[in-house]
């Protein structure tokens, strides 16, 4: 790699004459690392190369895949989004990686898609996100929107009798696609137009008075009212102090959120978030021996006592098992034989119970609904029996009821529509 | 219920104190409270109620300290804990007999778990209970508490409360309680018609969530028209109050600006630095905090005096030092100023994040900063906004005098006015300078430990605030401390104002537009420094 | 190629200029180079160049146009933009809006009308100013009048009513700061935070493909040496002149009989139209257009790349451009969080020791071989500083 | 009005269409008055620079304003040159053009041109380039934009040079210059222009003696076909070329008159020779 770097220096400053040392026969399986390391983006991203690489790790101690090492390949496309398509290009073509985990936000994935596509590569993509996507190189161990939103609304409804919603999220493209589904799903279940209030703010929003009280006086009118945020980052601080500080308690007003997750409390003042409740498919909390191992494991890792888990780690963590699985089950790295053994394999989830992954490349995982405890966890207060199939195409949409993905002959089309029966807009 | 979060808190106190219960709980208690030990979340309601209901024991303590997260049991003994947080150490006692157990390890008691619908009961549950506390503001907030759901029992209660109830607010809202329930379930129109009489004048939601159920479809039309009166007052009220909370927004929103501006309104208005790391210099202010709360952990209450001072003297520090090593050697070159500041700026951030971690940094709020007063049901201001409004201008106040009657206020107004005449007439202005740039870092310093309460304490911080601040010292007029002021509160205001109708992204935007558009038509500011010296 | 290279030594020679010339040779040699190495050697040979550096290159050479748009304004006019990066994005969206609709029915919901992004936030139909961008001679005239209308209209306002100096840098940001937050909103109908991405082709030829990079790539450079010559000849003509006169002295130039608002305003459209096309080039090559690129960081970031060059010196802004790529590049790769502190060193450093950055470097060293007379006459060159405060008359 | 009305209205043939006026700058002198100062009055936040001041230049006279510092001078060439607006009062330069309403590159144009008390040239130009710059031509920027010298220009420029005496240094950049090349240039600058009014603030300030006297000659020189207004401290080079001076004090004129007058004039001794050594 370094020579590389240095070749294509000489390259840039003497003029093109590349001496492109193309990769020599792999002797090891390079697994690619695409998460951001400064920006932005970094605060959430570290973590979870650093969670790639635990996993390598051990999986060198097991002694590796298909009797070769493992090799990560770390880049930074530090939070700047043309760099992910730059970034994957260079660890597909220079580096030739045989699967790379990567990507946080949507839109660092749909700048990295064309490249997988064009280049026919494979990626494992592990957080939640509005759905909407399936793509035959990319593997969703994420949340859809149907296994963290829907179950989350129908927990305020059928057990806290919520009957007023406040829909808030930060003006981005999950947001705006949750909370569409979300309207549709609510009004389906017959929740009028004026009970349901939906607002959104700009990234790192930090004045929240305004929004706030009309939240308060949107609940004082009677009926039991939930807000179901999708307030992004940073935004979500000082919304949960002017909550806590316009004394909006959990009990009166719950906020449900979905991007609120362990890593995000410990670095806030938990004290006016108790009770409030998020949605994930993974907690720290839940005890379980898988779940215990990961945590010393992960601590081990990083030598810090202190370092919580989160759902992300979770979808690493099985994107990661299940990869592995399938290439032992292929008996090779090749991208297609892979891509068809991942689907149909089954991994345990670290809250127990067995994940498995569909046809359509996203996950059944079971979904959990935790109030958050002054100790900066969350109290698992409901679950779902059973695990929820990730749907890439969300049935509330109008655009994309017809929608189906399915990866396996005859169909093989990740946007198949079950009306017209054709597959559209493939990049291959 | 809205008020638990207030009973808990004037509770604290108390529940150290009468963390005992009066007698042991009774034959009948003991089982119940024994399942609540091994009861599941879900199933652990019941239990609760049961154990309200039944006699014996005033189970008061006990539904407190579960409230508050404090209950506890120790595994085999199965006798209920109640668990004392302070700041490091978690102090036990019996519940029942109040002993101290400081052999008790984390590992040999487990918590009772509350959820939302438990804390939702407790609240309520509480509330009843404390109809007869001694001290006549527990009891209002508990009536009041009850509103939301008003049983039959319930009602019981308050009615006997009433009959011995001395205190004239607290009869008031009794009387509202009782009234309420009337106009549910009295029979007689008249009966209903009388209770709505009660309830006018009154602002709690719930009156009005009643009073409009009422003038829909209550049977009686006389009753339906006094309804519809009633409403029509509390509707006026409510638009007043409306005005008045945003107008408090725009000034606590105005307010935040201010101190963020304000250090930027010397760097640059008086020494016509562009500081692009100015943000910085607020982000460690407010670094400077969480390091203060983070060393002084039972001192919470206290940090941010202690702060204060400190990143007041830090970020000066700070300030001082990128004055003496960079801006001095750029004197007269404003845009260079502004590109080696932002060179600044990216290092100081990414010091801030290889020192202390990328992620954001918690910092606790003191209890004296949270919550809010209600002045009345409809209009409540929130405690840390109405702090930092007060302590904003107390900061400007200061700055005005020490620019004014200090010394040093002299001599800075002299070098920025004349920069060579004071030169001639022996002021050491490059001293002057260093001290200016200190004076405008340290007040950024001042303002972070402000927001370090408002917002996060992150890396970013300073990145989020320096574009506002520009723009208020801009648009206020560059060299004019009141032109800051009005500013910043002009924009604060007109922010909260406009954001109702257009939503907060569109309204930041709109706001960002008329500064551009106003500067083309006044590029000085709102107060602009006139004459020669100004040419 | 060559005829085309002959003119530019000639062009050369008659204005006597010594570096533009050079310059644009190496550069034209580079671009045929590697795309020769691309595109005919094999994929295993030595001299092959993988497409990743391509397309690297190509980014690059975006980005030293982005850097000439700006050092033609601040280095001759001593106008100091933070909102350029503003410009480079929009020239970008209206190519993205092409390529948008160049997708067709090929979109994942096979809307042959609406794109994407439009179609699950259940949009009816295509918003007005989303008309007419399916061609591309409209799309390419967008990105030439989106730039330049509001650069026009901006700089309008701002030099008629003479906002000079550090206002007008802080109101470039907040132009560039408030396009940000318009853009990053859903409602504009463009993508919101995800922008337009997803590309297909351009004129019917494959995105994805060698040779449409490849050629990309080279209309990059050839599009960047005609705006250089072109530049570098409109500053030796007398409105040059005039440009660099109202830098070293507005007011006396006004006291001639200039109307230097007008002569302000028409460089500020120039150098916004040379910064669309630079986005509108960048945004094929990287497969992504979204609010990120108004971030008013960039814009800032754009400044010391010229001034790392040298400003006022049209070649030196282009290397500049390109050194500091090319270290970012390097530096995130080896060590992610030490870059900040780079760049951050950088700033300063060069604004404090190299005020007139690598060019002025190299200018210097000259000098010291020459005789004082010269010596001198250079050292007045130098510091005739582009803030000069008006002569005031206190 | 009826549109048919307004259509005969237009269409009269014994007026012309405004649009069809023209609107040349000629500079009306049939007063022999070049420019008119009246009843100026300009002050900065209190203090008051100019008091309803009244000044009349002839056409062709060498004018010499002198005046203890803030007596007002130079505010007094800002408002004529439109660097400032005057609080109130009335410019005019000839009998009809009215300076107030023009802003600094009109007036310029119409044929005013200013030397600074700090030498301003073009530093990073060369002297020619500084002379080009400066040629009376359109202004506007496409012509600029195409503009080439033609031979008259560079005989003129030539011309100009010989006059200012930096022949040798045509080539060099402005801004090595000597501090008196500079004045030298600046002036040269003025010329090129061919102004009908030259307004020349403290032109020997730094210049050596010889230097000040080939000053004083070019001035009077330049006398007669322009009219020139001239600024200075120096009484010995004031004395050397002045025919009328005007006394400033605090924004308004004292004394008017011959160098001699002058002289004689009590207040004026009092308020400013009082003070010269």
């Amino acid at each position: 790699m370094k020579i590389k770097h240095l070749v294509s220096g000489i390259a840039l400053s003497m003029g093109a004459s590349v001496l492109s040392v193309s990769a020599m026969a792999a002797d090891t399986i390079k697994v690619g690392v695409l998460h951001s390391l400064s920006g932005t983006m970094a605060i959430s991203e570290t973590t979870l190369k650093d969670t790639v690489l635990m996993m390598v790790e051990e999986q060198n101690k097991k002694g590796g895949l298909l009797g070769k090492k493992l090799e990560a390949v770390v880049v930074d496309p530090a939070s700047n989004w043309p760099l992910f398509a730059e970034k994957t290009r260079e660890l597909l073509t220079k580096d030739q990686v045989d699967v790379i985990f990567g990507c946080w936000t949507s839109v660092s994935r749909k700048s990295a898609l064309p490249v997988l596509e064009e280049l026919n590569g494979l990626m494992f993509y592990p957080v939640q996100y509005e759905g909407e996507e399936s793509s035959k190189n990319v593997f969703y161990t994420g949340a859809a929107p149907n296994q963290q939103a829907i179950p989350a609304v129908d927990y305020l409804m059928n057990d806290l009798g919520v009957k007023r919603w406040v829909l808030a999220g930060t003006d981005y493209v999950y947001p705006r696609t949750t909370n569409k589904i979300l309207e549709a799903y609510l009004k389906a279940k017959g929740v009028a137009e004026e009970d349901i209030m939906i607002n959104y703010t700009p990234f790192g929003h930090s004045d929240w008075q305004s929004i706030v009280s009309d939240i308060k006086s949107f609940g004082a009118e009677g009926k039991k009212t939930a807000v179901v945020s999708t307030i992004n980052g940073d935004a979500n601080v000082p919304f949960y102090k002017e909550l806590g500080n316009q004394g909006i308690s959990a009990e009166d007003i719950p906020v449900v959120a979905f991007s609120v997750g362990e890593e995000e409390l410990s670095g806030l003042d938990t004290k006016p978030l108790v009770g409030h409740l998020a949605a994930w498919n993974y907690f720290q909390s839940v005890e379980s021996d898988a779940n215990s191992a990961f945590i010393s494991q992960w601590k081990a890792f990083t030598g810090n006592p202190d370092r919580v888990t989160n759902d992300p780690m979770e979808a690493t963590y099985i994107g990661f098992k299940m990869w592995t699985q399938a290439v032992e089950k292929a008996g090779t790295t090749d991208v297609d034989a892979v891509e068809q053994a991942m689907i149909g394999q089954e991994t345990e989830n670290l809250t127990g119970g067995m994940a498995y992954m569909n046809k359509n490349h996203h996950l059944s995982k079971p979904v959990l609904i935790g109030e958050i405890q002054d100790d900066g966890q969350f109290e698992v207060v409901w679950e779902t029996e059973g695990v929820v199939p990730g749907d890439a195409w969300s049935d509330f949409l109008p655009g994309s009821k017809d929608l189906i993905a399915d990866w396996t002959a005859p169909i093989s089309c990740g946007n198949y529509n079950t009306v017209t029966k054709t597959c559209s807009g493939q990049n291959y | 219920m809205r008020y638990i979060n207030a009973i808990c808190a004037c509770l604290l106190g108390l529940l150290i104190s009468t963390s005992v219960l009066a007698e042991p709980p009774s034959e009948a208690q003991q089982p119940l409270l024994l399942e609540l030990t091994e009861v599941k979340l879900n199933k652990a309601l019941p239990v609760l109620q049961q154990l309200e209901t039944t006699e014996g024991a005033d189970m008061l303590a006990l539904f407190k300290t579960m409230l508050n997260g404090d209950l506890y049991y120790e595994k085999e003994s199965k006798r209920l804990i109640a668990a004392l947080k302070e700041q490091s150490v978690t102090r036990y006692t019996d519940l029942f007999s109040g002993e101290e157990l400081n052999d008790l390890s984390k590992n040999q008691v487990s918590k009772i778990k509350v959820n939302n619908k438990l804390r939702g009961y407790l609240g309520e549950a509480i509330a009843r209970m404390q109809l007869n506390h001694p001290d006549s503001v527990v009891r209002k907030d508990a009536v009041r508490s009850l509103f939301s759901d008003l049983g039959a029992n319930t009602i019981e209660l308050i009615r006997t409360a009433r009959l011995k109830e001395q205190s004239r607010s607290v009869q008031d809202v009794m009387d509202v309680a009782l009234a309420l329930y009337r106009t549910e379930h009295a029979a007689e129109a008249t009966d209903r018609l009388q209770a709505v009489k009660v309830l006018e004048g009154s602002l709690e939601p719930e009156v009005r969530n009643q009073l409009t159920r009422l003038a829909e479809n209550d049977p009686s039309r006389s009753v339906r028209k006094a309804a519809q009166t009633g409403l029509d007052k509390i509707d006026q009220k409510a638009e007043m109050y409306g005005f008045i909370n945003q107008l408090f927004f725009g000034l606590s929103l105005g307010s935040v600006l201010l101190l963020a501006a304000i250090g930027l309104a010397i760097t640059f208005g008086v020494m016509g630095v562009i500081n692009m790391a100015h943000g910085e210099m607020i982000m460690l202010g407010a670094y400077t905090t969480y390091v203060v709360q983070l060393m002084l952990p039972n001192m919470i209450e206290y940090s941010l005096w202690i702060a204060v001072p400190l990143a007041f003297m830090v970020s000066g520090l700070a300030g001082i030092l990128i004055e003496r090593l960079v801006i001095r050697h750029l004197h007269g070159r404003p845009l260079e100023t502004l590109l080696a500041t932002f060179g600044i700026s990216l290092i100081l951030q990414q010091m801030v994040r290889t020192v202390f971690s990328p992620l954001n940094r918690q910092v606790a709020t003191p209890d004296w900063m949270s919550g809010s007063i209600e002045i009345n049901p409809l209009l409540s201001l929130t405690l840390n906004r109405l702090y930092i409004v007060a302590f904003a201008l107390l900061v400007f106040m200061i700055l005005l005098i020490v620019l004014k009657k200090t010394s040093l206020g002299l001599n800075v107004r002299a070098v920025s006015q004349n920069r060579d005449m004071a030169k001639a007439m022996g002021i050491r202005t490059d001293r002057v300078d260093a001290l200016t740039f200190g004076l405008g870092s340290g007040i950024a310093g001042i303002a972070g430990v402000a927001l370090s309460q408002l917002t996060n304490v992150g890396p970013n911080l300073g990145q989020a605030y320096i574009i506002d601040s520009f723009m208020v010292v801009v648009f206020g007029g560059v060299g004019n401390l009141w032109g800051t002021l009005v500013a910043a509160f002009t924009l604060g205001v007109a922010n909260k104002f406009i954001e109702p109708v257009t939503g907060a992204v569109l309204a930041s935007i709109l706001v960002l537009v008329f500064i551009i558009l106003f500067i083309q038509k006044r590029p000085k500011g709102l107060f602009p420094q006139k004459g020669r010296a100004a040419e | 190629m060559s005829s085309l290279l002959s003119s530019f030594m000639s062009f050369s020679r008659i204005n006597g200029d010594s570096r533009v010339a050079p310059f644009v040779v190496v550069l034209l040699v580079v671009t045929a180079l590697a795309s020769f190495c691309n595109l005919l050697m094999p994929a295993d040979s030595v001299f092959y160049v993988s497409t990743y550096t391509i397309t690297l290159l190509g980014k690059y050479l975006c980005y030293a146009m982005l850097a000439l748009a700006v050092d033609v304004i601040w280095g001759y006019c001593g106008i100091l933009s933070l909102g350029h990066g503003a410009f480079f994005a929009l020239g970008g969206y209206a190519m993205g809006m092409y390529l948008m609709r160049q997708i067709g029915d090929r979109g994942v919901y096979g809307n042959p009308e609406l794109p994407d992004f439009m179609v699950f936030l259940n949009w009816s139909e295509l918003p007005w100013f989303w008309h007419g961008m399916d061609q591309f001679w409209v799309a390419m005239l967008m990105v030439l009048l989106v730039p330049g209308l509001l650069a026009y209209v901006f700089g309008w306002l701002a030099f008629r009513s003479r906002v000079t100096g550090v206002y007008l840098s802080i109101m470039t940001q907040a132009l560039t700061y408030a396009l940000l937050l318009s853009f990053f909103r859903n409602e504009m109908g463009f993508g919101g935070n995800n922008g337009l991405t997803d590309f297909k082709d351009i004129l019917g030829f494959d995105l994805q493909s060698d040779n449409t990079r490849v050629t990309l790539f080279i209309v990059t450079a050839l599009m960047l040496c005609g705006l250089l010559v072109l530049s570098k000849k409109i500053m030796q003509t007398r409105f040059g002149k005039v440009i660099v006169a109202i830098r070293d002295g507005e007011s006396r130039a006004r006291f001639i009989g200039y109307r230097t608002e007008n002569y302000k305003v028409w460089l500020f459209v120039y150098s916004a139209m040379i910064a669309g096309i630079a986005g509108a080039l960048y945004v094929p090559q990287v497969g992504i257009i979204n609010p990120g690129e108004f971030s008013p960081i960039n814009s800032i970031e754009i400044v010391i790349w010229v001034a790392v060059g040298g400003r006022g010196t049209l070649v030196g802004a282009i290397i500049g451009a390109i050194l500091v790529n090319y270290a970012k590049t390097k530096f995130t790769a080896i060590m992610p969080d030490g870059w900040l502190f780079a760049l951050g060193a950088m700033f300063v450093l060069v604004t404090l020791y190299l005020p007139k950055g690598l060019m002025g470097l190299v200018a210097q060293l000259k000098d010291q071989q020459l005789k004082g007379e010269q010596h001198k006459s250079q050292k007045a060159a130098d510091n005739s500083p582009n803030e000069k405060t008006e002569e005031g008359h206190a | 009005m009826s549109l048919l009305d307004t259509t005969r209205e237009v269409m009269r043939r014994d007026q012309v269409w405004p649009f069809l006026q023209d609107h040349s700058q000629e500079v009306d002198i049939s007063h022999q008055v070049l420019l008119y100062v009246e009843g100026l009055n300009l002050s900065f936040d209190g203090f008051k620079a100019l008091n309803d001041l009244n000044l009349y230049i002839n056409d062709g006279e060498l004018r010499c304003l002198i005046g203890a510092n803030g007596a007002g001078k130079t505010t007094l060439m800002d408002v004529i040159t439109g660097k400032t607006k005057c609080d109130s009062g009335t410019v005019y330069f000839g009998q009809s053009l009215n300076l107030l309403e023009k802003d600094e590159a009109e007036i310029a144009q119409l044929g005013i041109g200013r030397k600074f008390q700090k030498p301003t040239v073009f530093e990073a130009h060369t002297v020619m380039d500084n002379l080009e710059l400066s040629l009376k031509s359109n202004k506007s920027v496409m012509p600029t934009l195409l503009a080439t010298l033609n031979s008259a220009e560079y005989d003129q420029i030539d011309h100009v040079l010989e006059t200012i005496g930096l022949k040798g240094e045509r080539m060099m950049l402005a801004g090595s210059l000597s501090h008196g090349q500079k004045q030298w240039l600046e002036i040269g600058m003025l010329l090129m222009a061919n102004p009908r009014l030259l307004l020349v603030d403290e032109p020997v300030a730094g210049m050596t003696v010889q230097e000040g006297e080939r000053t004083a000659e070019l001035l009077t020189s330049l006398a007669g076909e322009r009219t020139v207004v001239v600024v200075e401290h120096d009484m010995e080079f004031v004395r050397s070329i002045a025919r009328t001076v005007t006394v400033l004090h605090q924004g308004s004129v004292l004394a008017e008159g011959t160098m001699d007058e002058i002289q004689n004039n009590q207040d004026v001794i009092e308020v400013y020779l009082g003070e010269a050594p």
